[in-house]
C-alpha cells in the first residue's frame, strides 16, 4: 500500500471533536502506510473547492472531506469523480446529486432527540415545571440545525413539563455562548434544563452556571438538568461526577473506520453504499457503565490518564 | 544693540553644504556664518534653496556633503529632535502645528513640564506660561483654544510663541510674516531685537526685502542653490539685492495697465449676510476692474470670499456673476458661472500635495479635455498644463512627474494660480495671492492679474500687504468685523485713511458710539 | 452664546448617551428583567474583554495605525497561560501574560515604527504567525484553565466583580496616560501629522512603537479577563476580535485616520454593543435577527454621531461677529 | 528661467549616467510584487514540484478571478480613502438572492430568462448596498469603516435569514445550467470566469486611468477639501466608488456562486482580510489617493500563489499560518527596504 497519499480536508478545527477526528484518521492512515495531506477551509466552501482541485492536481489516492455546506460541495465531488479519485464525507453528508461519493454520517437529530428525551423523562420524574434553555450552534451549519431540531422534537413531547425560555445562538463561538447563557440566566434565573449543541461549550457553561450559583450535581435541588452532545472527554468527566444527565454521542472511532474502509474499497473499484450510518447513541446516567467503552471521549481520557 | 561688537567665533558656520533630491542637485555648496546676537537675512528666488538649507540646519534633511559647526562644535543633526536639543529653534514655512491640540499643548508639545517627579503634565504651570508667551506675541486668545479654530495669522503667532519658549541659541524664521499684518510684523521685529540683545543668532528668511533690510545686520543671497554674496546691510539696498537674486534688475514693481474698467458688472453682491460672519455686504466689480479688500487680521476678508464662492452657506443676499444670479452657491456652481477662488490655505484647500503639477492644474477643468464619454485627453491636458506652468514661470518644466509637495513654497503658489487660470475666470477672487513668493514671481503674478483684467476679467484682491492692494487696485474696499466700512477710488488712495477705515467701529460698538 | 444654543449643544453632546438611554428603555419595556442592577453588572462584565481590547486599539488608532493582531495575541498568550502556567499563582500568570503580550506588541511596533511596514500588512502577518504558533503549541486542541484562574471570574473587590475592576483600572490608567502625560498628548500630535511631529522634534517612531506595545499588553489583559470567564479556549478563540475592538473604538468617536478620539469612547462603544446583545437574549428574540438588530443599533449610533459632530462643528465655529451669535 | 533650465539639464545628465539604474528602479517600483511571485515560485519548486504544472496554473488563474473582481472594487474604495467591509455580505446576499430567483426547485422565475434576471438582481443587490453605504457616508457624515461594518453584519445576517425562507437546508441548489456554465465553461478555450474578470479589470483600469471620474477619485482620496474647492463633485465621486465596489462584489458573487453551483449565505464570509490584504500588498494605500489595477492584480496573484502552494503542501494548519504570515512580512519588508534604499515610490 505504501507510496499512496490521502487528503484530509476539514472545514475547521473548532472543537475537540474535529481535532480528535483528524488525529484518529491521520494515525489510522499512517498505520496503514498512507501519507496524509491536510487542508482546513475555515468554513469557506469556495476555498475548499480550491483545495480539492489542488489535491486532484497532486494526484492523491483519496479524499476524506468535511464540507460546510451539503450542496456547495457537489462541484468538488464531480471534480473528484472526473479525476477518478474516491471521496468520502466524514460526518456531514452531501445533498442528493448524480455525483458519486460516500458519506459517513451520524444521525444527529435522532441522537440529540434520544439524549434530550432521557433528560425530559428525568425531569418528568422529578415533577414540577421546568424552564429550558438551548445553546444553538451556527445557524448556517446543518448539524447544528439537526441537533436543534432533535431537541425541539424531544421537548415538544413533554410540553406540559418543559417550557423553552431561551434559545441562545452561539455561532459556535465560546464568548458568545458564555455571554448568551449568562444573559439568559439573568433573564430567567429559574432555568433548570439545559441542552448544548456541542460539548465544546462545556467550560463556558460551567462558568456561567457557577456564577449563577446553579452548578450542582444531580440530587441537589439547584441542579440543572444538563444534556450534552458529541461525547467529549469533559462530557464523560461531568457524567461521572454527576453534573451531566445525558449526552448524545457520535461514535468517532466507528465513523473513522467506516470512512477509511470506504476509501479503500473505492480504490479497489467497489462502490459502497452512498450513505454509511453511525447510529450513535445517547449515553445517560442509566447506561453509562455499559456504553462508555464506545464513547470516544472516554477512550481519549483513559489514554491521557494512562500516559 | 551692539552688533559690531562681535564674539571671537561664529555661533554657527555652514561650509559647502550640498544636497540632491532624486538625483537633482538643489544645493551646490552653501556657506555662511552666523554670529551671536545678529540677524542674518537669507533671500533668494523661489526654489533657490533657502528652506532646504534651513531644513538641513534643523535636522529635517541630512546634507550630501559639507560641514556645519555650532558654537565651535561639529554639528550634524540626524533629526529635528537632535537639532532642537542642540539649541536650534525653527519656524517652518509651512506651519507645523497640530490642529487637534490646544494652543498650550502645541506650545509645549516637545517638552511638557512635569509636576515634581511624577510624569503628569503640570497643567497649572502650562496655562500660566502659555499666557505669558501669548502676551509676548500679543495674541489675546485663551490657551485652551484648539489650534484648528485659529486663523492663519494667529497660527503664525503661536509658532513664534513656541520658538520663544524654546530658548534657543539659533532661531530660524522661514517666512514668518506671510500671514501677519503690519502691526504683528512690527511686534515680531521687537521680539527679534530683544532676542538679538540676548545673544541669540537669528536667520530670517523673507521675500519682503524691506523687512529683511530692517531687521538684519547682514544679508546672504542665494541663487540656484549657491550663495552669490553676503554683505552688511549698510552696503546693500533693495534693488541691489534683487539684481543679485535674479541676475537682472527689476524696475517698476507694479506694472501699468493699459485698459480701464468697462461698464458691465462682472460680480454683483447685494446684502450678503450670514449671522456671525458678514453683515449686509454689497458691492460691484466691473469687468476689467481690480477691487482690493483691505482689513485687519480676522476682519472677515477671507470669510467674505468664501461666502461669495459658496464654500460657506449664506443666510441672505444675492450674488450675480456677469448678470446671472447664483441660486445656491457651491464651488461647482460658482465655477460654472465664471468664478475662481485662490484660497489662503494652500496646503489644505489649494493643492493636492501628493499629486503631480499636471493633476493639480487640470483638476479645476477636466471637462475641457474631454474626449468621448467621460474620458480625459491626457496629452492635451499635459500640453496645456505645461503652457500654464511656463506662463506663471514655474521653476520646473517636469510638470508630469513633479509632485506639488516637492516644490518650493512659492512655486506651489504658482501652481495654484495656474490651475485657476485654466478656467479663464470672469471673476478671480485672490486671497493673499503673493504669499511666500519672490519679487520676480510677484511681478509675474501682477502681470498675470493685469492680463486677466485687460482681457475683460475682474479681480477681487485680498492682501495683507497694503502696498500691493494700493498698487494694483482700481478701487479699495475696507472691511471690519464682516462689514464694509469704506470705499476708495484709485485717485483717493491714502494709506492712513484706508487703515482708519479698516478700523472703523462696527456692530454694537458702533451703535454705542453713535 | 444664547441659552437656546447652549441647550442645543448640550443635547448634541449628550446625543450618544441619549441613544443609549433609548436602547435601554426599549429593551426595558420588552422585559422587566432588563433594567436591573444585576443585569447592568452583567453587561459590564461581558463587555470587559472587548472594552480592554478597544482601549488598547485606541492608542494605535490615534497614531493612524491599525493592529489586526490583537486576537492572535489573545489566543497565543491564552495558550501560554493555560498550558504552561497552570500551576503558578494567578498574579504571576497575569504578569507573564502581560509581559509576553507586550513583547508581541513590541514586535508589531518595531515592524511598523522602525522598519516602516504598513501596519495593516505588518499586523496581518503577525496575526497569521501568532495564530500559527498558538495552534502548534496547543496542537489546535482546547486549552483548559485551572480553577485558580476560572474562579477569578467570581472574585470581587469590595463587592465589585473582578472583571469590572479590571476594566476600571485599565480605563483610568489609559485615560490618565492619554490626557495627563506628555506621552499622551504627543500620541495625538503624531497621529494628526507624523511629518509635522517629527519636524517639531518629537520621537514619532518611539511613540508609535509604544502604542503598539500598549495595544499588545492590553490584548493580553483582555485575553486574561476573558479566560477567567470562558474557562477554556479553542482554535477559534480571538478570531475577528480585532474587528470588535476597532468597531468599539470607532463607535466611540476615534478616527481611523489618527489624532482624534479617546478611551472614553472605546469604553462607551464596547458597552453599547454589549448592551444590544444582552437585551436581545433577555427578550428571547429570534436568533436570526440578532445581527440585524445589533448592526442597526451600531448604524444609528454612528449616524447620530456623524450628524452631531457636523452640527457641533457649525455651532462651535468661532465668529467674527460674536455678538450676533450671543 | 535660469533655475529651471539648470535644474532640468542636470537632471537629464544624471538620468543618462544611470539609465540602467533607472530601469532597475522602474521594474522594482511597479513590478516588485510580480517579481516576488516569480521568486516565490522558484523557491517552492523543490517542495511542491506540481507548482510547475499547467494544471496548477490553471487552478491559480481560476482561483484568482473572483477574488480579483472583489479586489478591484476595494481598490477603488481605498483610492478615495474609504474602506468597504461590506463586500463579504454583498457576496453572500447576492448569492442567495440570485439563487432563490433562478433555482429550478421553487425559484421565483424559470425558463431561459431566469438566469439573466437573477444575475441582474444580484448586481442590483450590490449596487443597492453600495448606494446605502455611499449615502450614509456622504449624507450622514459617517465613517466608511463603521458604515460598512454595520451593513456587513446586517446584510450578512439577512442572507442567512433569507435562506431559511427558500430552503430547508442552509443553501439553495438546482441552479440553471446557463448560470452554472459561467463556472465551468470556456469561450474559445478561455474560461468564462476569466473573461469576466479580465473585462472587469480592463474596465476599472480604464476608468481609473483615463476618465474624469478616475481623476476625481484620486483627487478626493488625496484631499477632499482641495477637491471640493476645485469644483469636484466630491459626494457623487464617493457614492460612485461605493456603488462600483458593491457591483463588483456582486459580480464576484456570480462567479463564486456559479462555481459552487449553489447559493450559500456564508459565501465570502471569510475573505475580507484576503481582499484588503491583497489590495494593500499590491501597493494601494489605505490612506487614499494611491492605487492601480495592475498592482491589485499582482497582489491577488501573490496571495493566491501562496495559498495554492500551501494547499499543495498539505501541511497542517499551523504550519500554513506561520508560512503565510512570514511570506507576507518578508514581502512587506522588501518593499520598505527598496523604498528606503532606492528612494522609489
Ligand atoms: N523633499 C523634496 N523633494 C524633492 N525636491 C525638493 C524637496 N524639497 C525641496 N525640493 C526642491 O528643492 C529646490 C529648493 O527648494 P526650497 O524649498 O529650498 O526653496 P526656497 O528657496 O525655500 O523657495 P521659496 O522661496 O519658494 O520657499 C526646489 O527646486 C524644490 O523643488
Ligand atoms: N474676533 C476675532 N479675532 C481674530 N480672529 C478671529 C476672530 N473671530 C474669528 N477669527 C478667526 O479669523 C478667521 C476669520 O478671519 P479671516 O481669515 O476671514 O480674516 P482675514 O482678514 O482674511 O484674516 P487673515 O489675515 O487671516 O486672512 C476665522 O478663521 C476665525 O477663526
Ligand atoms: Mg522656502
Ligand atoms: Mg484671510
Amino acid at each position: 500500500q505504501s507510496g499512496k497519499t490521502i487528503a484530509v480536508l476539514f472545514d475547521g478545527l473548532y472543537s475537540e471533536f474535529w481535532v480528535a477526528g483528524m488525529q484518529i484518521i491521520k494515525d489510522e492512515m499512517k498505520k496503514r502506510g498512507y501519507a496524509v495531506l491536510e487542508g482546513i477551509s475555515d468554513k469557506d466552501d469556495s476555498k475548499q473547492f480550491e483545495q480539492v482541485r489542488a489535491m486532484i492536481a497532486r494526484k492523491v489516492d483519496g479524499i476524506i472531506i468535511v464540507q460546510t455546506d451539503s450542496k456547495a460541495v457537489i462541484p468538488a465531488i464531480r471534480a473528484a469523480n472526473r479525476a477518478n479519485i474516491p471521496m468520502v464525507h466524514f460526518n456531514r453528508p452531501p445533498a442528493e446529486s448524480d455525483a458519486y461519493s460516500v458519506a459517513v454520517v451520524a444521525d444527529n437529530q435522532t441522537i440529540a432527540r434520544e439524549a434530550v428525551l432521557h433528560s425530559c423523562r428525568t425531569a418528568k420524574q422529578a415533577g414540577g415545571k421546568f424552564k429550558a434553555a438551548i445553546l444553538i450552534g451556527n445557524l448556517g451549519d446543518p448539524n447544528a440545525i439537526q441537533r436543534r431540531d432533535g431537541f425541539q422534537e424531544a421537548v415538544s413531547q413533554f410540553s406540559d413539563t418543559i417550557e423553552v425560555v431561551a434559545r441562545i445562538p452561539t455561532e459556535w463561538n465560546s464568548d458568545k455562548a458564555f455571554a448568551g447563557l449568562t444573559n439568559a440566566l439573568q433573564a430567567n434565573p429559574d432555568i433548570n434544563f439545559l441542552f448544548t449543541s456541542s460539548d465544546f461549550l462545556i467550560p463556558q457553561i460551567t462558568q456561567a452556571l457557577k456564577s449563577a450559583n446553579k452548578w450542582a450535581p444531580i440530587g441537589d435541588p439547584k441542579h440543572v438538568i444538563f444534556t450534552g452532545f458529541d461525547g467529549f472527554p469533559t462530557a464523560y468527566e461531568l457524567m461521572e461526577q454527576k453534573y451531566m444527565d445525558a449526552c448524545g454521542v457520535q461514535n468517532l472511532f466507528f465513523e473513522t473506520k467506516l470512512a477509511i474502509d470506504a476509501i479503500i474499497q473505492m480504490q479497489e473499484g467497489k462502490k459502497p453504499e452512498k450513505v454509511l450510518l453511525d447510529p450513535g447513541f445517547a449515553i445517560t446516567q442509566a447506561n453509562m457503565m455499559e456504553k462508555r467503552e464506545e464513547m470516544w471521549g472516554y477512550t481519549l481520557l483513559k489514554q491521557k490518564k494512562s500516559g | 544693540m551692539k552688533t559690531n561688537q562681535r564674539a571671537d567665533q561664529p555661533l554657527l558656520s555652514v561650509e559647502g553644504i550640498t544636497k540632491s533630491f532624486f538625483g537633482v542637485r538643489v544645493l551646490h555648496g552653501v556657506s555662511f556664518e552666523l554670529w551671536p546676537g545678529e540677524a542674518l537675512g537669507l533671500v533668494g528666488e523661489n526654489g533657490s534653496g533657502k528652506s532646504t538649507s534651513m531644513n538641513i540646519l534643523g535636522g529635517v534633511h541630512q546634507p550630501d556633503g559639507g560641514r556645519m559647526s555650532l558654537a565651535g562644535q561639529l554639528y550634524a543633526p540626524q533629526s529635528p529632535r537632535e537639532a532642537g536639543r542642540a539649541g536650534i529653534a525653527f519656524i517652518h514655512q509651512e506651519l507645523n502645528l497640530f490642529p487637534n491640540l490646544s494652543i498650550e499643548e502645541n506650545l509645549f508639545i516637545t517638552d511638557f513640564p512635569k509636576r515634581g517627579g511624577v510624569p503628569f503634565i503640570d497643567r497649572g504651570w502650562v496655562r500660566k506660561r502659555a499666557r505669558e508667551l501669548l502676551a509676548e506675541v500679543d495674541l489675546d486668545l485663551p490657551p485652551t483654544r484648539l489650534v484648528g479654530n485659529l486663523a492663519q495669522g494667529e497660527r503664525q503667532l503661536v509658532e513664534i510663541a513656541k520658538a520663544l519658549h524654546a530658548d534657543a541659541k539659533v532661531l530660524i524664521l522661514d517666512e514668518p510674516t506671510t500671514s501677519l499684518t503690519r502691526r504683528e510684523v512690527e511686534r515680531l521685529f521687537a521680539i527679534v531685537n530683544r532676542l538679538k540683545s540676548r545673544g541669540v543668532g537669528i536667520i530670517f528668511i523673507s521675500h519682503a526685502l524691506e523687512d529683511v533690510m530692517h531687521v538684519c545686520e547682514r544679508v546672504t543671497v542665494l541663487r540656484d542653490g549657491a550663495v552669490v554674496g553676503t554683505d552688511l546691510r549698510e552696503r546693500l539696498n533693495v534693488p541691489a539685492i534683487i539684481s543679485m537674486m535674479v541676475g537682472r534688475s527689476i524696475d517698476a514693481i507694479f506694472p501699468e495697465r493699459s485698459t480701464k474698467p468697462r461698464e458691465e458688472v462682472a460680480l454683483r453682491v447685494r446684502g450678503l449676510t450670514q449671522r456671525g460672519v458678514a453683515n449686509d455686504v454689497s458691492f460691484d466689480i466691473r469687468a476689467g476692474e481690480v477691487v482690493g479688500l483691505s482689513g485687519l487680521m480676522g476682519s472677515g476678508r477671507s470669510e467674505l470670499a468664501r461666502l461669495i464662492f459658496g464654500l460657506d452657506p449664506i443666510e441672505s443676499g444675492t450674488i450675480e456673476v456677469a448678470g446671472t444670479r447664483l441660486m445656491r452657491p457651491t464651488p461647482k456652481a460658482s465655477m460654472a458661472a465664471g468664478l475662481a477662488f485662490l484660497t489662503e490655505d494652500r496646503r489644505n484647500e489649494g493643492l493636492l500635495m501628493d499629486a503631480s503639477i499636471v493633476d493639480n492644474i487640470g483638476l479645476t477643468f477636466l471637462k475641457r479635455f474631454r474626449v468621448g464619454p467621460g474620458f480625459v485627453g491626457g496629452k492635451a491636458l499635459n500640453t496645456t498644463a505645461g503652457e500654464l506652468a511656463r506662463m506663471v514661470h514655474l521653476s520646473t518644466d517636469r510638470v508630469q512627474d513633479t509632485l506639488a509637495k516637492h516644490l518650493s513654497g512659492g512655486n506651489q503658489q504658482k501652481v495654484v494660480i495656474a490651475k485657476w487660470l485654466l478656467r479663464r475666470p470672469k471673476v478671480f477672487i485672490l486671497d493673499e495671492p503673493t504669499r511666500g513668493i519672490d519679487v520676480g514671481a510677484k511681478q509675474e503674478v501682477y502681470r498675470i492679474i493685469n492680463r486677466l483684467v485687460e482681457e475683460g476679467g475682474a479681480v477681487f484682491l485680498i492682501s495683507s500687504e497694503i502696498e500691493e492692494v494700493m498698487g494694483l487696485s482700481d478701487r479699495i474696499l475696507t472691511i471690519n468685523k464682516g462689514e464694509i466700512t469704506g470705499s476708495f477710488e484709485r485717485s483717493g488712495f491714502d494709506r492712513e485713511a484706508i487703515l482708519a477705515a479698516a478700523m472703523a467701529p462696527v456692530g454694537p460698538k458702533r451703535e454705542a458710539t453713535a | 452664546m444664547n441659552s437656546r444654543n447652549r441647550i442645543t449643544i448640550l443635547l448634541l453632546q449628550a446625543a450618544p448617551y441619549l441613544l443609549f438611554l433609548a436602547i435601554l428603555l426599549v429593551f426595558g419595556s420588552l422585559s422587566d428583567r432588563f433594567l436591573s442592577l444585576a443585569n447592568f453588572t452583567n453587561i459590564v462584565i461581558q463587555a470587559a474583554p472587548v472594552a480592554i481590547l478597544a482601549i488598547g486599539m485606541t492608542f494605535v488608532l490615534l497614531t493612524a495605525e491599525i493592529d489586526l493582531s490583537v486576537g492572535a495575541v489573545m489566543y497565543l498568550t491564552g495558550c501560554i497561560l493555560g498550558l504552561y502556567l497552570g500551576g503558578v499563582p494567578w498574579p504571576i500568570g497575569l504578569m507573564v501574560v502581560l509581559v509576553a503580550s507586550a513583547l508581541l506588541g513590541a514586535v508589531n511596533g518595531a515592524l511598523v515604527a522602525y522598519l516602516g511596514i504598513t501596519s495593516f500588512i505588518a499586523t496581518l502577518g503577525t496575526l497569521f504567525i501568532g495564530r500559527g504558533i498558538a495552534m502548534s503549541v496547543s496542537n489546535t486542541a482546547s486549552v483548559y484553565f485551572p480553577e485558580a484562574i476560572t474562579s477569578l471570574n467570581r472574585a470581587t473587590v469590595f463587592g465589585i466583580p473582578s472583571a469590572i475592576v479590571a476594566v476600571a483600572v485599565v480605563f483610568v490608567i489609559a485615560w490618565v496616560l492619554l490626557q495627563q502625560t506628555p506621552f499622551g498628548r504627543q500620541v495625538y500630535a503624531v497621529g494628526q501629522d507624523r511629518d509635522a511631529a517629527t519636524k517639531a522634534g518629537l520621537p514619532a517612531r518611539r511613540i508609535v512603537f509604544f502604542c503598539f506595545v500598549i495595544s499588545g499588553a492590553l490584548a493580553g489583559m483582555a485575553g486574561f479577563v476573558s479566560s477567567t470567564q470562558i474557562g477554556a479556549i479553542t482554535a477559534s478563540y480571538g478570531l475577528q476580535a480585532e474587528f470588535s475592538a476597532i468597531a468599539a473604538a470607532v463607535l466611540g468617536g476615534t478616527s481611523l485616520f489618527g489624532g482624534r478620539g479617546g478611551v472614553k469612547g472605546a469604553l462607551f462603544g464596547a458597552l453599547l454593543i454589549q448592551t444590544a446583545a444582552n437585551g436581545l437574549v433577555i427578550i428571547n428574540a429570534n436568533p436570526y435577527i440578532y445581527p440585524l438588530v445589533t448592526a442597526g443599533i451600531i448604524f444609528i449610533a454612528v449616524a447620530v454621531d456623524g450628524l452631531r459632530s457636523h452640527m457641533l462643528e457649525r455651532l462651535e465655529r468661532r465668529f467674527i461677529r460674536p455678538w450676533e451669535i450671543a | 528661467m535660469l533655475v529651471s533650465e539648470a535644474v532640468s539639464r542636470r537632471a537629464e545628465r544624471e538620468a543618462g549616467r544611470s539609465r540602467w539604474k533607472a530601469a532597475a528602479r522602474f521594474i522594482l517600483s511597479e513590478y516588485l510584487v510580480l517579481a516576488l511571485c516569480v521568486l516565490y515560485t522558484l523557491v517552492m519548486i523543490p517542495f511542491v514540484p506540481e507548482i510547475a504544472t499547467v494544471e496548477v496554473w490553471q487552478n491559480i488563474l481560476s482561483d484568482m478571478m473572483p477574488l480579483l473582481i472583489v479586489c478591484l472594487g476595494q481598490t477603488i474604495v481605498l483610492i478615495i480613502a474609504g474602506i468597504d467591509l461590506s463586500v463579504t455580505a454583498i457576496i453572500s446576499l447576492a448569492s442567495v438572492v440570485g439563487a432563490s430567483i433562478m433555482t429550478q426547485s421553487d425559484g421565483y422565475l424559470s425558463g431561459p430568462l431566469a438566469a439573466p434576471a437573477a444575475m441582474a438582481a444580484m448586481l442590483l443587490v450590490g449596487a443597492g448596498i453600495g448606494l446605502l453605504n455611499g449615502l450614509s457616508i456622504t449624507r450622514l457624515n459617517m465613517p466608511a469603516f463603521m458604515v460598512t461594518l454595520a451593513t456587513t453584519n446586517f446584510f450578512g445576517g439577512s442572507a442567512i435569514w433569507y435562506t431559511t425562507f427558500h430552503s430547508t437546508t442552509t443553501s439553495i441548489y438546482d441552479l440553471p445550467d446557463m448560470f452554472i456554465s459561467i463556472g465551468d465553461r470556456d469561450i474559445a478555450g478561455i474560461p468564462i470566469a476569466v473573461v469576466i474578470a479580465v473585462a472587469a479589470a480592463l474596465i476599472v483600469h480604464g476608468v481609473l486611468a483615463y476618465t474624469i471620474l478616475g481623476r476625481w477619485l484620486y483627487a478626493v482620496g488625496k484631499n477632499p477639501r482641495t477637491a471640493y474647492v476645485s469644483g469636484v463633485p466630491v459626494r457623487t465621486t464617493i457614492l460612485s466608488a461605493f456603488i462600483l465596489s458593491g457591483m463588483l462584489a456582486a459580480l464576484a458573487s456570480i462567479v463564486y456562486t456559479a462555481r459552487l453551483q449553489t447559493g450559500t449565505p456564508i459565501l465570502g464570509e471569510r475573505i475580507l482580510l484576503d481582499v484588503i490584504g491583497a489590495v494593500v500588498i499590491g501597493g494601494t494605500s489605505l490612506f487614499g489617493g494611491k492605487g492601480k489595477v495592475i498592482w491589485t492584480v499582482f497582489g491577488v496573484l501573490f496571495l493566491v500563489l501562496i495559498d495554492t502552494t500551501l494547499k499543495l503542501l498539505g501541511a497542517s494548519l499551523f504550519v500554513i499560518y506561520v508560512i503565510k504570515g512570514s511570506v507576507i512580512l518578508a514581502a512587506a519588508l522588501l518593499d520598505t527596504l527598496r523604498t528606503r534604499y532606492l528612494g522609489v515610490r
